[in-house]
């Protein structure tokens, strides 16, 4: 089932080279190191406005309430949150601006996601109210969950895990 | 129903369908051939929708290919509707060139088919009596896949020998992302653009998608517009938040592999059986290879027989198994279990627990499934209760 | 598109299917699961109809399988609609036992799954240069049939150990019937109920049709309502008036084994290709066992290369072949031959001639077929003058 | 591939015995040797006039005019008919009873069918115009073409034929 190359050119020679605009128009994601971060900051005050705005009907005014995904730890839920559960910062800031409003994705602007990422952050008790996240400070939160996280530690074989 | 004769002049040669079936069917002309076929008015198989996924109809289903509208979904933000001459696909980050392709382009390079299933990680639910097959594991299904190898695509744009990663992104409008290495990549990966024979249908990701024999739906994305190589995983909301599994007091974490399992497809509920002799059928799979074989206890589990296995068997694919049982009438329970070519067997939910502890959660749960066999010959699932 | 909320509450969330092709579908959420997969509006393949047949549109296909609704039909009195709960198969004759299975009998027994070809033993047209390889070889398509070993059937009513042919007899308004030796029933002859997954659909002969894998479509009798088993063949006007052909001074009778053959489906006409790499693409098969290699001329048969061909290669079964050409844009002819695993080669129209005499009509034409690559890189059959 | 039945049951017992009406109903083949004739008898004067009223309209006035199939070889025609191709008479009265009129298959009686029979063999100039079609004389109908069929000659391998 391997790639049979002989008698291949080197190269097919087909598509297009991307050019850079295309490229940054699409290159939306953010790693844990912060590369794709774009300029701009937020704070978790300026995010609380947003958010019951433009989340609070689906997720509740708190976080907790749904009737989606509970976006806040609290001690009266199991539910896997942000706060309890979520390894990276950096995904937050990636996912709500790619895949948030459920109804209206790709509406935000990148200073509203940095305001709603730190507000986010900050209510599940990760950073200061007065925090301002931006490329440098947001790669750096603390995630409580990271710790907990190992890759798959299934090695085959006949054992079960 | 008119026919048109060589001539030309038309003559009528049959009556409308519905009357049809009232009469005998030797005795009236029946609609003549057509541009596309249609199913029997009485025979509609249909999935099983939520506003999340829709489940494939595995009792109503024989052999081991889902026809296409039968194929199970899962999506983050619905169907796209995707015009193929737009369509574009992006390869950037640790190549040397980076380059987007049309979907014509993708279709130009040697291209590549395979049959195997697709099966999401969440894939299984429990804890009451009346569930069918479709409920329990029905967001699997297995088509034959056509596209351009991964392999041949990171060749073209001359990826970097240090590149370990990419990342995987749908256009759909969940932006749908996953990390995958690039390891993977190159052993099987493919961007398909055809399944079953035809182009890809929306649901499945038309015009292309990734598939990853073997690996959990969701890394499969699908409506793929981008790739971007890297040297260490992107850490998405869908590798972290979601498709990580508790095990012990660690998150497990790019758990890739669907182990192997089994499901019996009939007799399950709500099928009645008769005393007497039963082909118990059903599919099995592995994400790590092939169905070495599949073994059925028709006694709850304290003996167990080798079941047929239907061949070809094919390495990541639903193999068909059956074995025959002549049931005396007595209750019972039936079950089977999957091993696969690398020694793996299916293991109860007990051992998984065992192994995971008791908080899994609802990932990679291949448990085996018992059915109930009633004294009166009805079925149920014997339940199980996961957390 | 409407979304139900976990808390019952229902909101709007996406757009009617037509305005979304002009947005970024990434900004606006698709519609939801759903019961039934649609084709994307964009890819409509259908087969081309006559007022006796219907072709697959070969040349549109990827992989193997034919979808079931692409499926090529023949029929001699159109469609039968019929009622699955009163459906009943008989058989009788140089039986032990005579009877009559119900469908549902029909299914419990031992059943049985296999991917092969079905194809019209008419299946040739050529003569003009306009032809795509849905016109000229489209009467054959294949499916993963699902249904019981007609032996299962012969072992249950006790067959005569001197019984050598069985009229099988279908339920449309021709009561289509076909002699059929004992050994092939007995060999690999399949009472099918299912296809590529879901039951047979009505144009493929549901609710059962006789399969005989490798052998002439017509033999394959769809709708199949009686078996007579007896000691010699009955000579139905299909046996004699038709599927016959003439051979030098005689006419050859059940000539039911579809020899090995090959058509090109990329390119062909109405393609239009670019000067550089392309890979030549198409289906070989033979009715008498596996394909062991195709071999294609890109200058118009003087030298053969082999293709590569797709895995796994089934026994009487399309088989996916690939050869990768660098076109420098000369005219050239491009074509392929099949080589099955009994030795035989496809041959050309003249070596079919030479064997058969002129006059060897229209039935079993299973020669080579060539296209014409024009120096601005239309494609065109080289039509073939069959009488 | 080959049927294994290791284990399984001498017979499973599944459908019901067929009874001899539910046999009859449906055993209209007609084998070469007769068999499967029913009674009555047919000529061609009677027949001529069931074929001008049912037939003629699809297979033209003397069966060579179309726009169906000829049904009556010809000096200025090369199409294959009962007259020129069929080997069996038998077959004719087995096809006409199964499937034509092609708009009205199965409402022939049986003795239109032995009628047809008559008028279309002495078209062809087979049997005489005052020759009876019955269970005992149509098998015996020399059929001219019957001496052109063999059995397939193909036996395999490399051979082209
Ligand atoms: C119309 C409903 C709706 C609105 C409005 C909405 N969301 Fe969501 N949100 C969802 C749904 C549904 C999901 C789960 C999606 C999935 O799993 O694919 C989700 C998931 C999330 C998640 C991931 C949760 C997890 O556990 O993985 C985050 C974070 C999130 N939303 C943030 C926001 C923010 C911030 C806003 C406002 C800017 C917002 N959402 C507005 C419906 C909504
Ligand atoms: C409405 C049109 C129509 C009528 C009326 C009709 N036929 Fe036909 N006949 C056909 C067609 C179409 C075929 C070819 C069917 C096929 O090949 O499956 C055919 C075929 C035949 C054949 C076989 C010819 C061959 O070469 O194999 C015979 C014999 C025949 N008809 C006899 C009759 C007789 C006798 C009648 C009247 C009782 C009759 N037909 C009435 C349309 C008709
Ligand atoms: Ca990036
Ligand atoms: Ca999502
Ligand atoms: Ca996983
Ligand atoms: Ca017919
Ligand atoms: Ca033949
Ligand atoms: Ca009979
Ligand atoms: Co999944
Ligand atoms: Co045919």
């Amino acid at each position: 089932d391997a790639l049979e190359t002989k008698g291949w050119p080197e190269q097919f020679g087909l598509g297009k080279p991307a050019t850079e605009q295309q490229v940054a128009a699409w290159d939306i994601d953010v790693r844990p190191d912060g590369k794709g971060l774009p300029a701009g900051a937020g704070t978790a005050v300026q995010g609380r406005a947003i958010y019951a705005a433009k989340c609070a009907s689906c997720h509740g005014n708190t976080g907790v309430e749904g009737p989606f995904n509970h976006l806040v730890s609290s001690d009266t839920s199991k539910a896997k949150t942000i706060g309890n559960y979520w390894p990276y910062a950096t995904t937050l800031f990636d996912y709500v601006r790619r895949a948030m409003p459920f109804n209206a994705p790709g509406s935000l602007t990148n200073a509203e996601v940095y305001h709603l990422t730190a507000y986010l952050l900050h209510a599940n008790g990760l950073v200061d109210s007065t925090s301002v996240m931006d490329a440098q400070t947001l790669p750096k939160v603390v995630m409580p969950a990271q710790q907990l996280f190992v890759p798959d530690n299934r090695t085959g074989g006949a054992q079960i895990r | 129903v008119l026919l048109k004769q060589s001539s030309g002049q038309v003559i009528q040669a049959g009556l409308a369908k519905d009357s049809l079936l009232l009469q005998d069917p030797t005795k009236v002309l029946g609609p003549l051939p057509s541009q596309l076929g249609d199913r029997s008015p009485f025979e509609q198989p249909v999935r099983k929708p939520s506003d999340t996924s829709s489940r494939t109809p595995l009792q109503d289903l024989y052999g081991t290919i889902t026809p296409s509208d039968l194929h199970f979904e899962r999506h983050h933000g619905g169907i796209p509707a995707i015009d193929p001459h737009k369509y574009e696909l992006l390869i950037h980050g640790m190549v040397e060139r980076p380059t987007v392709f049309t979907l014509a382009d993708l279709k130009r390079f040697p291209s590549f088919s395979r049959i195997f299933f697709l099966e999401c990680s969440g894939n299984f639910r429990s804890g009451k009596e009346q569930l069918t097959p479709q409920d329990i594991c029905g967001l699997t299904s297995q088509s034959e896949w056509t596209g351009v190898m991964l392999a041949t695509l990171f060749r073209e744009v001359g990826i970097h020998p240090k590149a370990s990663w990419f990342l995987a992104e749908g256009s759909d409008a969940a932006v749908m992302t996953r990390s995958i290495p690039v390891s993977k990549g190159m052993e099987d990966g493919m961007i398909a653009f055809a399944q079953n024979g035809e182009a890809l249908r929306p649901a499945q990701g038309y015009p292309a998608r990734l598939v990853l024999p073997g690996w959990e739906g969701n890394t499969n994305v699908k409506w793929i517009r981008r790739i971007e190589v890297s040297d260490q995983p992107f850490m998405t909301r869908e590798e972290t938040s979601k498709y990580t599994e508790q095990v012990g007091d660690k998150v497990r974490q790019f758990s890739f592999v669907m182990d192997a399992r089994s499901v019996i497809t009939f007799p399950t509920f709500p099928a009645v059986v008769h005393k007497g002799w039963i082909e118990i059928r059903g599919i099995a799979w592995s994400g790590r290879g092939k169905i070495a074989r599949v073994e059925v206890s028709t006694d709850a589990g304290k003996s167990w027989q080798p079941a047929q296995l239907q061949e070809p068997v094919l390495d990541k694919a639903h193999t068909a198994f059956r074995y025959l049982w002549q049931w005396d009438g007595k209750a019972t329970e039936i079950m089977s279990r999957a091993v696969d070519d690398t020694g793996y067997t299916q293991p109860t939910l007990e051992q998984l627990k065992e192994a995971r502890g008791a908080n899994m959660g609802g990932y990679h749960v291949n448990s085996i499934i018992s059915w109930q066999i009633k004294g009166d010959g009805s079925v149920l699932l014997r339940p199980e209760n996961i957390r």
